[in-house]
């Protein structure tokens, strides 16, 4: 068994802090024992959970069992008050990523079984374990930082300034100062406004496939196949994003009453209906222009 | 001749007593951090000499214990009060306190600082949440700005730290921030990382069992 | 050297090193001069203790010939150039300045324009540092000056804008400033305004308990 008592990262003994997160928790009967105390804790995504859950008992880690990671995963996102959709959308991703392992593991593979299916399994596997990688990494860059402000917080910088002697001869600093200047530079320290909840796509930016496209491809099919479900419309993405991406583009057809979504229970399958009859199909990719650009 | 000495040859050892000195004044009045070129302009003297007198008028008041020390912070040289005696600052300092960051500004932060220029969508992206509440009041506090456009399609703002992060941290410039790769999960984890998320021997293949990717 | 001490006994030489690095670290952080009582009260020493070490660093400064000088200037202890290096000050102020605000000057300035009269505390918080030399060079430069005292607890300062800085903006009053518009402060901000006017505490007065701010 692995223990992880050392962790590679805080290897500057000055600027560590303790690592509380890794140091070996009490001793744990066994893995299979895990109860589930309700933390209270809020987690800043669905990464910061999913480490927490696999983190928190380090020592055992090789003894984890995935399902029961999954089970964990599953009651904190009840637990959850998810009102933003975006990161509702993150949590059920991964939540879907891990209770397809965890099916896969449960389930003896079929004869059906479907090779692309497979593949793409590993695929998402993959990709939520380099993202936990990553996210591992920068919290606990984020813990040195922190440790590294703690100590420059010990010092405190000269700012007297200069001597009323060379007032005189000092340049004039409100040279070029206007009023407009002065409103913007207030505007922008005070003006924090809250974010209005929105349907934000900035985590889609980076791919091809974009919402408007994925818009323009619902409305032509949606209205002559009438009911289907999101598994059938997302058939053949290989990439996670761009399940994303289609999922987002329904979820704005159901704000805009274009389509009704029906789902049995949490975690069951979507059904996607085209409420709007063909001749609308052209206005729904009109007022969606906000995702441009 | 004098020019022509000052220029050609080393600096005699006044002309190098004299602008030891001029440092000391100039950096003393300063209210920022005071860039080597400057003093070097001021001085006349060769970029590299001012940094030598720097750094031997530094480990010279660490040699002899003072109190305040000369350090080169945020891209210039700046005096500030000793850690050590930080407790009777402290005392003496008014409030002052800067706020805590939370976690997820911290780890944010984190992200802009190790992969500026980075937009909004690639911050959100790599911690898998919204970041623009956090990235607002990483703005506000002056720790991270816009620093330039992606030249692609829609142009997306991309945010990179200031210079009053480099201060916060006492850095003099980001490359002294610790280096990522110190932080990269060891191998132990991420082999235990793997087998916590193993998908099940695949039905067909045998040449899975050496390679991780597909 | 053999001064009569108060009842305690002279403090030991360990004490006095102490003592002198914690005046060196203070006066050099502090934007006015320091009173010899204050250095007294925060390293716990006598004021003779405390003048004592002060003439023996500015002795010891002026020996070793630094570039600055530690001097009792207007009832405290200050920093400042040498006046032998005041032609290499006078360049740097000309030349090696950058002639405009900068960012962290520009946006408290802006601060107390739209939101005089303020105290250097609420400042501070709505900026989220500690705004103490950045206001000093405003008011240094005449564009920032004492407008009034909190009638609350603690009497803080409260500042506001000069007719010489409304001169210079070409403004008739404050009133002409431009609109903010529909701009809304953040509730952060709200906080701050309204926090502090509570919050600062006169400095040395012990019976601000009785006045628990809600």
């Amino acid at each position: 068994m692995m223990s992880f008592v050392e962790q590679g990262p805080l290897t500057k003994p000055v600027l560590s802090k303790p690592a509380l997160e890794t140091e070996p928790a009490a001793p744990v009967a066994g893995a299979s024992e895990v109860t589930y105390k309700v933390q209270t804790e809020t987690f800043e995504g669905p990464f910061d959970l999913l480490l927490h859950l696999i983190l928190r008992e380090e020592v055992e880690l090789y003894e984890i069992n995935l399902s029961e990671i999954v089970d964990a995963y599953l009651v904190e996102i009840e637990q959850m008050d998810l009102c933003d959709l975006e990161t509702a959308t993150e949590f059920l991703l991964i939540a879907a990523t891990l209770v397809e392992l965890k099916v896969r593991r449960l389930m003896p593979v079929d004869d059906e079984f479907d090779l692309d299916a497979e593949l793409g399994l590993w695929e998402e596997r993959d990709l939520l374990l380099a993202r936990l990688l990553e996210c591992k990494t920068f919290k606990d860059a984020a813990k040195t930082l922190d440790g590294m402000m703690d100590i420059a917080a010990l010092v405190v910088p000269r700012r007297a300034g200069l001597e009323d002697r060379f007032l005189d001869i000092s340049p004039d600093l409100l040279a070029g100062m206007t009023g407009v200047k002065l409103r913007r530079a207030f505007l922008r320290i005070a003006s924090a406004k809250p974010a209005l909840p929105s349907v934000s796509l900035l985590h889609v930016t980076d791919i091809k496939a974009s919402v408007a496209d994925a818009l323009e491809e619902l409305t032509s099919s949606l209205p002559t196949s009438g009911r289907v479900s999101f598994r059938a419309l997302t058939h053949g993405l290989t990439d996670k994003l761009e399940v994303v991406v289609r999922f987002l583009a329904v979820l704005e057809l159901y704000k805009q009453g274009y389509v009704d979504i029906e789902q049995p229970g949490v975690f069951g399958e979507l059904t996607v209906e085209w409420m709007a009859g063909e001749l609308y199909a052209d206005e729904a990719l009109d007022g969606a222009d906000l995702y441009e650009g | 001749m004098d020019e022509e000495f000052a220029t050609v040859g080393p600096p005699s050892l006044e002309t190098l007593a004299l602008a030891s000195r001029a440092v000391e004044a100039i950096v003393m009045v300063s209210t920022d951090p005071v860039p080597d070129v400057v003093l070097a302009q001021v001085t006349e003297l060769p970029v590299l000499t001012i940094r030598a007198i720097c750094e031997e008028l530094a480990a010279g008041y660490e040699d002899q214990n003072r109190g305040f020390e000369l350090k080169e912070i945020a891209g210039g040289w700046r005096y500030q009060s000793h850690g050590e005696l930080a407790e009777y600052v402290e005392r003496y300092v008014r409030e002052g306190q800067v706020a805590r960051l939370s976690g997820a500004a911290l780890e944010t932060l984190a992200i802009i600082a190790y992969k500026q220029p980075i937009s909004r969508a690639q911050a959100s992206a790599i911690r898998g949440v919204n970041v623009d509440g956090v990235l607002r009041t990483l703005e506000q506090r002056g720790y991270v700005e816009e620093v330039a456009r992606d030249p692609g399609p829609g142009q997306a703002i991309l945010f990179g730290t200031t210079t009053m992060f480099l201060e916060r941290l006492g850095l003099a410039s980001t490359k002294d921030l610790p280096p990522l790769g110190e932080f990269v999960p060891s191998a132990a984890m991420v082999e235990a990382l793997e087998d916590t998320l193993r998908v099940e021997e695949p039905p067909l293949s045998e040449d899975r069992s050496s390679d991780g990717n597909t």
